[in-house]
């Protein structure tokens, strides 16, 4: 089986939804010419034309409202928002406008749009560049996020998200780029909506996305040294968010431990955690622990901001707490 | 008034079109008020009442295959488009026959059918949507423009000048059209805008602009086929402003004790029906005879509209779990 | 003890403010010659002049902007946002300037700024009307949050927010404006971060915020009727979260229902779940429940729109699945 | 070059000082270049090279009690305020030295004391903040201007509208500086905003405007000055346009592969760093000694810095929870 970096399966699904679909077109700031903050999209300007790879301004509302606009039209836009902190300049048109059109509508008018933006930090980016905000998202009727933690999910994700009728958000993370797996020849997807067990396990419960699940199979590789075995659920999607396999492997386990990057306060994590109340509570023979961000503006220091992220070490000492 | 009827050269059909356009609008309006009064109307209540030869200067020499997007102060605007008049008084009324099936409300009319692509209650929020609406029809080779209508306060949004910008650097099919009313909610342009004319706010684009008479039907309508045939010519945006007046409160809430009452009764002695209905009898467009059954036909719709609303039932209480995700 | 309605607690907190300080200035839009969309400023601009009681423009990112510039040039800005709905346009300035400056600024600066906002539905307004998005802002670090549910709480909240040297988000709610209450006439407070046991019980612990209190006491009521003694914990502040007194609570009575009016997957209400699973998971008889708004756009509708948001009934009714 | 230095009337003493603040600039951002390259420095960084001229034109003109908010690529500025050498570069190294204690990072150089009120790393969010610390200014009538400083690609937010509208509507004392440099990152003005001069987005609000040659540190200067007293002088904000270019990538990681070298090839012949040195030497403003002198001080400041920044401590692990609520 063919291995691609975690961009390179983003950037040639997205050369496969370009060719296969002449209304899917990518729009966004600097995917053109610079070929992607990141570099996902390097090389399909050349390839595409400006027809269908739009450099847009340094206008992230009117970059959205314009996806949202085009996708009104019958139009497939696939739009890149450099990072997701810089949503918040378009937050209104997300929260607002894409993701209640069909219902203001009585059902008239789908938004076909995906948003392709880059969660976290760990680059040394400071406080206004590393945010996790995808849990914001998450919580919004009418959107659907997605989260993939390897080249594998990136791409059969991104295959459902451009076959939706609803507005996605593609939740990718900046250390993951580089990150290698297999992704097969033969044309897959993975499902919107579920949650895959990344390892199996019957002392423990983790579970993750994004790049945490990286930190968690770390974790859970240190913890096997010790004899406990922890099963990682990677959520992939949080909305629409799969609590019954998480539920399943944790009546299964017994025991949880949430794992993401952002703020504990209120972070999805919470959700997770309360998933598992409604659905395990019997049995469940600790509380589930959460291992989070710490609740800072990000640190520009790397030392600070290594130690502001959750580490394997963290998780295990979570796990331990519980056993 | 700009011109006479004859120097436009308007068909009289078409010229008792628009007359029977801003009349429906009107009674619609004043219908909608008392029903807000009875509560058979909830919500934000925003009435058109004052800015009709806008909607009907404007709308009507669009093609069918034309977009709108338009704010919350957009019954005026749907009933110009020809959406139905008791599918409009339902979803006012909330109810299952309403444009939105009673959960979009009065702020929020879609009718995809006829290229109305919605009312939006976030002031300035259609602007962005616009013009991807009109990148669309770009993009695809359609020949459609998008009207997006917005009033004086939304100018100040950013969203106008993002859209502007990205409007005319892609040269899309966009007319911008301005219902200056002088006001938002309370607040006048004077203490809102640091301009003198918010047209020239397309100059720095490279957007040409117009300044229309707002009560003047026929200036509106006149202003509009150029602007349109500008848009559509593939010339990229422009920006149409009208001057108008809204002769109520900014919704049923606001008792609009900031406006001056003298002021207020300048604007209303150019009442848009009014002037327009003079007009068509002075020039002999028009007989008494003609209005009268003009005005008579709209009274019926109206009432027709309403015993429909009032007739429809409620939606179904499991609506409220449908069309969030298209299955 | 005077008793005055939520917006005159909040309009005579206002005055107050405006008296004592001269670098206190209010700003918003339709604040001045309108008198506010709630009328909660009506009479100020003409007591205190444009100078102190500015109108904006519409142009909330400015708005919010200009406060925070204000508040770091020495003032002390109160600035009104009509609805939480709105603050979407301006959630970069609020998360990614007023809630960092200090810390990015190391130390230097601080951001004494209050932004009063409206969260709810309940008046047929609309999808995009009617949201409780206080949650997102009680996840950043670097800001407060707080949501009294009564005249008294609203101005001895609204006053420790003036002394704050933090921006705080002042989250009221439209339908509790014309809710009449006891306020001292002598000077007090209400420290920010202090949850209050608003009805003492001893059989399950709801805990709520904002207008959920009294619906949360209504069901209360019922619950006594049939011997059941509920404790309404009322949060007051999200940021930072009391989580002593919500588990004090949870220890007495053992079982706990959160209530909230916004959407429930990835809601705040999930926060203080986990926080009872924290520290209360041996206590609890049963799995803590959550009784939330529908997670639908909110519906024009009158009857639907009654139907999404929680009512004592669907109160009374989740206390009852667990006793 | 605008005008001799004696036309200006620049004292000798000045324009010596000018070319300090330049070389000074140039020298730091080498530095923190071959820094980033040892990996001393992370994250993003943003050289300011080629630019000079526009912040030691603009910068010292000021006074002391003046505000400055500006972007992330603020080393110029920040050196031309007279900020500490080492205290940036200590920043930079992300040490408790630093300006931000290393918690803030290049993108985030603070310093109270100096009026330095921030870079922003969100494009265009300086704007409204400017506008805000000039409300504050008015407010207690101080008369403290505002310089905030923004690229070519921020000139596309909303808030560049909505902050030009506030401060011209509540006549704010706001020197609005673009700093046009040709790109935003790799996206060039042409391909990113519909009109043709930026400075024109001024006139719709009836704020005042001029463009100026961004490599000329005299013609900025002078231009800075008019700028300056025109806003200091109460009558409301300025939009001044410097024209420049960045002559490296976006940042570290850009190899600037969407540029034409010839263009790059050009801008680098009006080097501001090198014209103004060859004009003190031409026109006798300063001899070869001097400059060879000041050059030698700068480079003695900057090895200073870098062992100053390098000795210097990491911030302690619990600085991390400092400075998030003032206690
Ligand atoms: C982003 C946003 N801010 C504020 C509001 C509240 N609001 C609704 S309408 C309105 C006034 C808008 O005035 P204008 O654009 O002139 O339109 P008009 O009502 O005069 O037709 C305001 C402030 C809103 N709906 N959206
Ligand atoms: C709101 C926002 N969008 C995007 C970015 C990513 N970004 C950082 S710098 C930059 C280019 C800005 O160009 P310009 O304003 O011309 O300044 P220059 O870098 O040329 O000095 C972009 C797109 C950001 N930091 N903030
Ligand atoms: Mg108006
Ligand atoms: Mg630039």
């Amino acid at each position: 089986m063919p291995e691609l970096t975690y961009r390179e399966a983003i950037r040639e699904t997205l050369r496969e939804a370009l060719n296969n679909d002449n209304r899917v077109f990518l729009m966004g700031e600097d995917i053109g010419a610079y070929g992607g903050a990141y570099g996902v999209t390097q090389g399909l300007l050349a390839e595409f034309g400006e027809q269908r790879v739009k450099d847009s301004p340094i206008a992230e509302s009117v970059l959205v409202g314009a996806g949202i606009g085009a996708a009104m039209g019958g139009l497939r836009p696939i739009v890149e928002l450099m990072t997701i902190n810089f949503s918040l300049l378009a937050s209104d048109q997300i929260v607002n406008a894409a993701a209640k059109m069909l219902f203001m509508s009585g059902g008239q008018i789908t938004v076909p749009l995906i948003i392709r933006t880059v969660s976290g930090g760990g680059n040394q980016l400071g406080a206004s560049h590393s945010q996790c905000l995808e849990g914001w998202y998450a919580q919004v009727p009418g959107l659907k996020v997605v989260s993939p933690s390897t080249p594998y999910d990136a791409c059969g994700l991104l295959r459902s998200a451009v076959a939706e009728e609803t507005p996605v958000m593609f939740v990718e993370h900046s250390l993951l780029y580089n990150f290698r797996g297999p992704v097969p020849d033969e044309y897959y997807t993975v499902p919107i909506g579920e949650a895959d067990v990344k390892r199996v396990g019957s002392d423990v419960t983790i579970v993750a996305h994004l790049r945490m699940v990286h930190v968690a199979l770390q974790a859970a590789e240190e913890l096997a040294e010790e004899g406990i075995e922890a099963e990682v659920v990677d959520l992939r999607s949080l909305r629409p968010l799969d609590t019954d396999t998480i539920n399943e492997s944790v009546m299964k386990t017994n025991r949880a431990v949430v794992v993401e990057e952002g703020w504990k306060t209120g972070g999805f994590g919470a959700e997770v955690v309360s998933s598992i109340m409604e659905h395990s509570f019997d049995y469940l023979d600790a509380p589930v622990a959460r291992v989070a961000g710490q609740e800072v503006p990000m640190p520009y220091n790397r030392d600070l901001e290594q130690a502001a992220i959750p580490r394997p070490g963290d998780v295990v000492a979570a796990v331990k707490s519980l056993v | 008034m700009a011109m006479t009827l004859k120097e436009l050269a308007i068909k009289k059909p078409v010229a008792l079109d628009l007359y029977r356009k801003m009349v429906l609008i009107r009674r619609f309006e004043e219908k909608a008020s008392e029903m807000y009064g009875r509560a058979k109307i909830g919500g934000f209540l925003h009435l058109y009442i004052g800015e009709e030869a806008v909607a009907v200067g404007t709308i009507p020499p669009l093609e069918p295959r034309d977009y709108i997007v338009t704010h919350y102060r957009e019954h005026g605007h749907a009933l110009a488009r020809g959406l139905e008049t008791r599918r409009i008084m339902a979803e006012l009324f909330g109810k299952a026959t309403g444009t939105s099936k009673g959960k979009g409300g009065s702020m929020h009319l879609f009718d995809a059918s006829k290229g109305f692509m919605g009312g939006y209650a976030i002031v300035g929020a259609m602007m962005p949507i616009a013009t991807g609406l009109a990148l669309a029809s770009n993009y695809r080779d359609e020949g459609r423009i998008c009207l997006c209508i917005f009033g004086d306060g939304a100018v100040n949004e950013g969203e106008f000048h993002e859209s502007f910008n990205l409007a005319a650097l892609w040269n899309l099919p966009v007319l911008f059209l301005l219902e200056n009313n002088g006001f938002g909610m309370g607040t006048s342009v004077k203490r809102a805008h640091a301009g003198k004319e918010m047209c020239h706010l397309a100059d720095a684009f490279g957007i040409p602009s117009e300044m229309v008479d707002g009560m003047d039907v026929l200036a509106v309508r006149e202003a509009a086929i150029r602007a349109i045939n500008h848009v559509r010519s593939g010339k990229g945006p422009f920006f149409l402003e009208a001057i108008t007046y809204r002769f109520r409160g900014h919704s049923m809430a606001d008792p609009v004790a900031y406006r001056d009452k003298e002021e207020e009764q300048e604007w209303k002695r150019r009442d848009p029906v009014v002037t327009f209905r003079r007009e068509l009898l002075q020039s002999r467009a028009a007989s008494e005879e003609n209005i009268a059954k003009i005005e008579h036909s709209v009274d019926e719709e109206i009432a027709e509209a309403v015993a429909f609303a009032d007739a429809s039932p409620n939606p179904a209480h499991d609506e409220m779990f449908k069309d969030i995700y298209r299955e």
